[in-house]
């Protein structure tokens, strides 16, 4: 491999890598704080771009249709926690799959019902939609670079929120003690609502920014779900931050894995996984 | 006694000879006695699982790796146009699985809960990806058995596995069994570690019992005998194919598990009877299926937790207090 | 129980009027059975559904020459799951006692239901699944294909490329069946023709994200690509190797799959995209026009190619029970009718080989605004080399 | 006369990232001796039973057991040398009978944990051996009972009971007498006086009274420091424990 394609390689990597985070982020948020294991969050982030296509038919705008999107997933979020996933929380683990195993099957029957089968896609809007050129042959489309920057100011926002802010000390706490935020005078429950809506608009949101390089079919969530897992595992369930470096990890391996072992490459990063925990079983940033 | 409950005693008692007439009545109609034939081999399967879940705490979310690679074993091993024995690779499938959960369990086992759940999964997806990929095994096309195993032990051959009335009687003695080794299995000073490990690991440890190699043990058996339900399922159309491997068979499992009572080991049967049932009811009834089907398990979660077994007990023990 | 569909309905209204017509004839009052095993959830929930509409429509349309007889659908979900195809097939077969089973569009659903029909006392006909061993070693009196063989759609694709001055060409694909036949067809007329192969790149199945081949490719600078791919991963693949900027650098070919029903998700991307198939939307024949005009008014969408292959099966059926005065009991008879059928397709007039698949016209089309226009006829009558098809 | 020392700490410290939970400390535990442990809250009393047992690895230090250093073996490894342990929060299992309880303690000495098939409910021997270990304890009376319908005391003497019926040479109690009224610790306490007859005991404890009137030796401790051993006696008179204890306040004997 030369030095230019391993540079557009390693650029393919981490691209792939920040949109693996933005997917991974709200699994990994809603485990940390509420320790829900959400088998359905993939479910969210098909819906998320099914949403997007459907609004970009009727708007004509990206933006508005990715904003429209979002709030419906936040809606979305709360409404789910409200029902279901309240009943969860003194329940253990096998209860939380079973229950978002069942939500996946209904969130596929309701795509189907509502969008059909066929594969859709979205266009790149119109602003972004030019490329550089970064070898002779070789273009990169913007758009690529919107996500990837898109990615990094996601993490970023939530670095600072979870850090910085009230909601990010509740969160933070939350991890550590249910019981003593709920000394504290919070109303927990609450702070779960909000957790909850916000890990499922994070899921959307990919959906939608991934929407125009991706192709919008059925079954995309699951795809992507188990990829999530990897991510989550290898960087520590309920790390934020061992999410990103979950993610840019997988997004490395799985594109020079593409390149150098073509035959084994979808093999490789659950081998790179099985690594990691060999060394650390807890994954790599383990509270 | 084996069996304790009266529930359970009940079952034995209503399923069991009705299942060994079923054929009688089915004479007529080769597919029902398949179905049934599907049936069974599930159960073994998802009475594997439950051992796994329900009695020793180990929730696994790959277990239909082991499935599958009952299939694939037999697929590897056993020449293409030659009949080979059906007990000489039962031992072989059953051994070479043990081993491979021997060392997969290394290291899946050094995590537990929700680690242990995700990790499973990750190892069945390498083999579904493996197989899938696999020129010399059909990739996503899968493969054809061509010629069946015969059946003779010491030159008595009792079955005929391309008659499906045999294989049915095959199956319903290896779910018999199956369900008398899990029984035996959960009374024998094994079973009484295991329990102890699943009620208080802390304790268990103190009292100086190296709770992993129990762990590592029960995770390899059950791991074998998910392999050899996989095998008979490969057996009966003579036919395999990753999606054996894939994520929602071991979530299928899992769902017919609680539905029939999780850790009932009976209960596997009856869960796996009546998510059968519910599935080819909906299926006939409507396209959208899953709808429903998500909205029943959903509900199930929510307020019938100890499921078909757990129901029938109480209702039992109820008409006893009286 | 089972979804006895509307049409039963309808044709029934049909056959009373016909009966006037063929009054002297006492029809058999037992329905012909045609079980359905196509998938109408998941991914290929969208193939399934129109290979079904074609069908339907197609039965229909010849309700009047069934002598009396009814048609009876048995519609069965495969959900695109091998493991559970052999189960479906055995119910039809032994269940349900199907004349005719239809399916699937997944080859390993092919093979799962190959397994359990072949050499049985129905008849199967496959409306999509391409796989070259259905009508080749797995080849069976009672078994047919209506659309292709993986090898059809490609092989003519070699020749082209060679005309077109292609020297160099890397070769791309899902790593499974459908997709490695088609490169091996591809490969075989290409390097016969004095092409070179550079590259074969094979994907993991079902993986869409291509960016690190495609930068390899653009490193690589060959004449052209040839790809398989098909549905949601080919509607990623025209819209990367676009966003990448190969699109006007390197010229894209592929097996028609690659425009099939995906066009409207690929947008411009997919614009001056060559590919090669036996059927294209806009064919200029008659019955096409009807066929396509017919569709929209049934079902309120445009037609596809999965329609016209679910359409030809049922014109099949109909022309075989026509052929035998309505009376499908005798096996023998039954396949000799629908082995010298001649199908009169939207794609043009096909027949069978002996091995059962259609031999038939490969177009050549090139996506212009958004359609598949034929550029020309890339082989005719084609016909599949059925190896190891010992019929 | 002294007794042969079984179990010995050589400078054992446990550092919890920058925190001392333990430091420095080397003690001695002498055969059929009771060896109280003292000291305010977070003075590292339970840190020490934990590494005693294994729970815990030390952060540098050995600990010695009849003269092998056993720092780095496996923490079921220790009950197998004869290390019984008893835990602060009661630790049984609530869902069997008094009986299983034990027996599944008494099993691990008599093997056949690996048998796949004889019964657990035909092995009259080991009954025999888990119901000595009950009447030991005075629990006789409550052999079929479910472990959680017993009231607290006697779980905490089944727990006791558990112990003694993996045959240990050395016990290892935490707070055994913790939350309990006055005539259940008075049980508890005549138990204790027959049993460090037979066994080395450790004991960490709160109820001052009890462990002034069972300790041979008795070591107190503060902010995970070594204060003071020696004998009841000596601890009550030396000065520092008196400071250490009115330093901290809220805990007077």
């Amino acid at each position: 491999m030369d030095s230019t394609l391993f540079i557009v390689q390693l650029i393919n990597g981490i691209q792939y890598g920040l949109v693996l985070f933005l997917i991974a982020s709200g699994l990994t948020l809603v485990f940390g704080v509420m320790g829900i294991l959400n088998l359905a969050h993939g479910s969210m982030y098909m819906v998320g771009a099914y949403l997007a296509w459907y609004f970009v038919q009727h708007t004509g705008s990206f933006a508005l249709s990715a904003f429209i999107s979002a709030v419906i997933a936040l809606c979305i979020g709360v409404v789910v926690e409200r029902t279901l996933i309240r009943q969860l929380y003194r329940r253990n683990h096998l209860d939380q799959v079973l229950l978002t195993i069942g939500m996946i099957f209904v969130f596929n029957a309701l795509q189907s019902l509502l969008w059909g089968n066929d594969p859709l896609g979205v266009e790149v809007p119109e602003a972004l939609a030019a490329s550089i050129p970064l070898t002779g042959i070789i273009e990169y489309p913007v758009y690529r670079i919107f996500v990837a920057v898109f990615c990094i100011v996601v993490a970023a926002a939530m670095y600072y929120v979870i850090n910085k802010t009230r909601l990010g000390m509740l969160i933070r706490a939350g991890e550590s003690n249910r019981e003593m935020v709920e000394c504290l005078g919070v109303d927990i429950s609450r702070l779960y609502t909000i957790v909850f809506a916000i890990g499922v608009m994070l899921a959307a949101v990919a959906g939608v920014v991934a929407a125009p390089i991706s192709s919008i079919v059925p079954g995309m969530g699951e795809h992507i779900l188990i990829s999530c897992f990897v991510v989550v595992v290898i960087g520590g369930m309920g790390s934020i931050k061992g999410a990103f470096v979950g993610a840019l990890l997988v997004g490395l391996v799985d594109t020079f894995a593409s390149v150098l072992v073509p035959e084994l490459s979808s093999m490789m990063i659950y081998v790179f996984m099985a690594f990691v925990l060999l060394l650390k079983p807890q994954g790599l940033f383990s509270s | 006694m084996l069996f304790k409950k009266r529930a359970e005693r009940l079952f034995m008692w209503v399923f069991f000879p009705l299942a060994l007439l079923m054929p009688m009545f089915l004479e007529q109609n080769e597919y029902y006695v398949n179905k049934l034939t599907t049936i069974m081999i599930l159960s073994i399967f998802v009475m594997s699982l439950d051992y796994l879940v329900g009695k020793c705490g180990l929730i696994t979310l790959g277990h239909a790796m082991f499935y599958g690679l009952g299939g694939y074993l037999f697929v590897i091993l056993a020449p293409e146009y030659e009949a080979v024995n059906f007990w000489v690779y039962t031992f072989y499938i059953c051994a070479i699985s043990a081993a491979i959960a021997l060392v997969i369990g290394l290291l899946v086992l050094r995590t537990s809960g929700i680690y242990m759940i995700m990790i499973t999964l990750a190892f069945a997806q390498m083999t579904f990806y493996y197989f899938s990929g696999s020129i010399d095994y059909g990739g996503t096309d899968g493969v054809f058995v061509y010629v069946k195993p015969e059946t003779s032990i010491f030159g008595l051959s009792l079955f005929d596995l391309d008659n499906p009335t045999h294989f049915y009687y095959l199956c319903l003695l290896s779910l018999f069994n199956t369900l008398l080794f899990f029984k035996v299995l959960v009374r024998s000073q094994f079973g009484r570690v295991v329990d102890a490990i699943q009620v208080n690991p802390g304790r268990t440890t103190a009292l100086g019992y190296n709770i992993f190699v129990y762990k590592l043990m029960s995770y390899v058996v059950a791991s074998a005998l998910g392999a050899y339900a996989g095998y008979l399922f490969t057996l009966q159309y003579g036919f395999v194919n990753p999606s054996m491997l894939s994520w929602t068979t071991s979530g299928t499992a899992l769902v017919m598990l609680i539905l029939g009572g999780i850790g009932s080991i009976y209960g596997a049967i009856l869960g796996t009877i009546t998510y059968e049932g519910l599935h080819y009811t909906l299926e006939h009834w409507t396209e959208h299926w899953m709808l429903f089907m998500g909205g029943l398990i959903i509900l199930m979660v929510m307020v019938f937790k100890k499921g078909i077994a757990g129901f029938l007990e109480d209702l039992l023990e109820k008409r006893d207090g009286k | 129980m089972n979804k006895k569909n509307k049409i039963v309905k309808k044709v029934l209204v049909g056959i009373s009027v016909m009966g006037l017509g063929f009054g002297a004839m006492a029809a058999d009052p037992n329905p012909i059975k045609v079980g359905v095993m196509l998938p109408f959830s998941g991914v290929y929930g969208g193939l399934g559904d129109a290979t079904r509409n074609g069908l339907k429509m197609a039965l229909q349309e010849h309700a009047g020459e069934l002598y009396g007889r009814q048609i009876e659908f048995i519609e069965m979900d495969t959900e695109a799951q091998p493991s559970r195809a052999p189960e479906i097939a055995n119910s039809l077969l032994n269940k349900e006692r199907a004349d005719f089973i239809v399916g699937p569009v997944h080859s390993g659903v092919a093979m799962g239901m190959i397994k359990v029909l072949k050499d049985k006392n129905t008849i199967m006909i496959i409306p999509n699944a391409g796989i070259d061993a259905a009508t080749g070693p797995l080849c069976a009196p009672n078994i047919f294909r209506t659309s292709f063989s993986s090898w059809q759609p490609s092989y003519p694709m070699g020749k082209i490329a060679l005309e077109q001055g292609f020297k160099k060409v890397i070769t791309m694909s899902w790593n499974y069946g459908f997709g490695k036949e088609s490169l091996a067809a591809f490969e075989e007329s290409f390097e016969s023709g004095g092409g070179e192969i550079v590259k074969k790149i094979l994907v993991p199945f079902p993986k869409t994200e291509f960016q690190s081949y495609l930068s390899e490719i653009g490193t690589i600078q060959p004449d052209a690509v040839f790809v398989f791919f098909a549905g949601g991963g080919a509607v990623k693949f025209v819209k990367d190797y676009d966003a990448m900027g190969l699109k006007s650098k390197i010229p894209l070919l592929g097996a028609g799959f690659l425009t099939e029903g995906t066009l409207e998700a690929q947008g411009v991307s997919a614009e001056g995209i060559q590919t090669t198939l036996h059927y294209a939307d806009p064919l200029d024949n008659p019955e096409n026009q009807r066929f396509r005009r017919d569709y929209q008014t049934n079902f309120g969408k445009p037609s596809d190619l999965y329609a016209v292959q679910g359409y030809d099966t049922g014109l099949m059926i109909a022309s075989a029970v026509k052929a035998l005065k309505g009376d499908i009991s005798d096996q023998g008879a039954l396949i000799k009718a629908l082995e010298t059928t001649e199908v009169i397709s939207p794609r043009g007039a096909f027949t069978f080989s002996k091995a059962h698949n259609p031999i038939q016209n490969i177009y050549l089309r090139r996506v212009e605004n958004g359609e598949n226009q034929v550029i020309k006829l890339a082989a005719s009558a084609l016909e599949d080399p059925a190896r190891g098809c010992k019929m | 006369m002294e007794n042969n020392v079984i179990l010995e700490t050589e400078g054992l410290c446990k550092y919890w990232g920058g925190l001392k939970a333990l430091d420095n400390l080397s003690l001695a535990f002498h055969d059929k001796q009771l060896h109280g442990i003292v000291g305010p809250n977070g003075a590292g009393k339970s840190t020490l039973l934990n590494m005693l047992c294994g729970h815990y690895k030390p952060t540098s230090g050995e600990i010695i057991y009849r003269g092998e250093s056993i720092s780095s073996i496996k923490p079921f490894e220790f009950a197998r040398r004869g290390i019984g342990r008893s835990f602060q929060k009661t630790n049984i299992y609530t869902n069997a009978t008094c009986l299983e309880n034990c027996c599944v303690a008494v099993q691990r000495l008599m093997g056949g944990s690996f048998n796949f098939f004889r019964s657990r409910y035909s092995q009259k021997m080991l009954d025999d051996i888990a119901t000595k270990a009950l009447e030991k304890v005075g629990l006789a009376h409550r052999r079929d009972y479910i472990a959680s319908q017993i009231s607290y005391g006697e779980q905490r003497q089944l727990e006791i009971a558990m112990v003694l019926a993996t045959s240990p040479a050395l016990l290892l109690l935490d707070e055994p007498m913790a939350g309990m009224g006055h005539e259940e610790s008075q049980l508890i306490i005549n138990l204790l006086n027959t049993l460090k007859k037979e066994y080395c005991i450790v004991l960490v404890e709160h109820d001052m009274d009890a462990i002034f009137e069972l300790s041979d030796q008795l070591t107190v401790m503060v902010d995970g420091q070594h204060l003071v051993t020696g004998s009841v006696d000596e601890v009550r008179e030396d000065a520092r424990v008196k400071e250490a204890y009115l330093g901290q306040g809220d805990e007077v004997y």
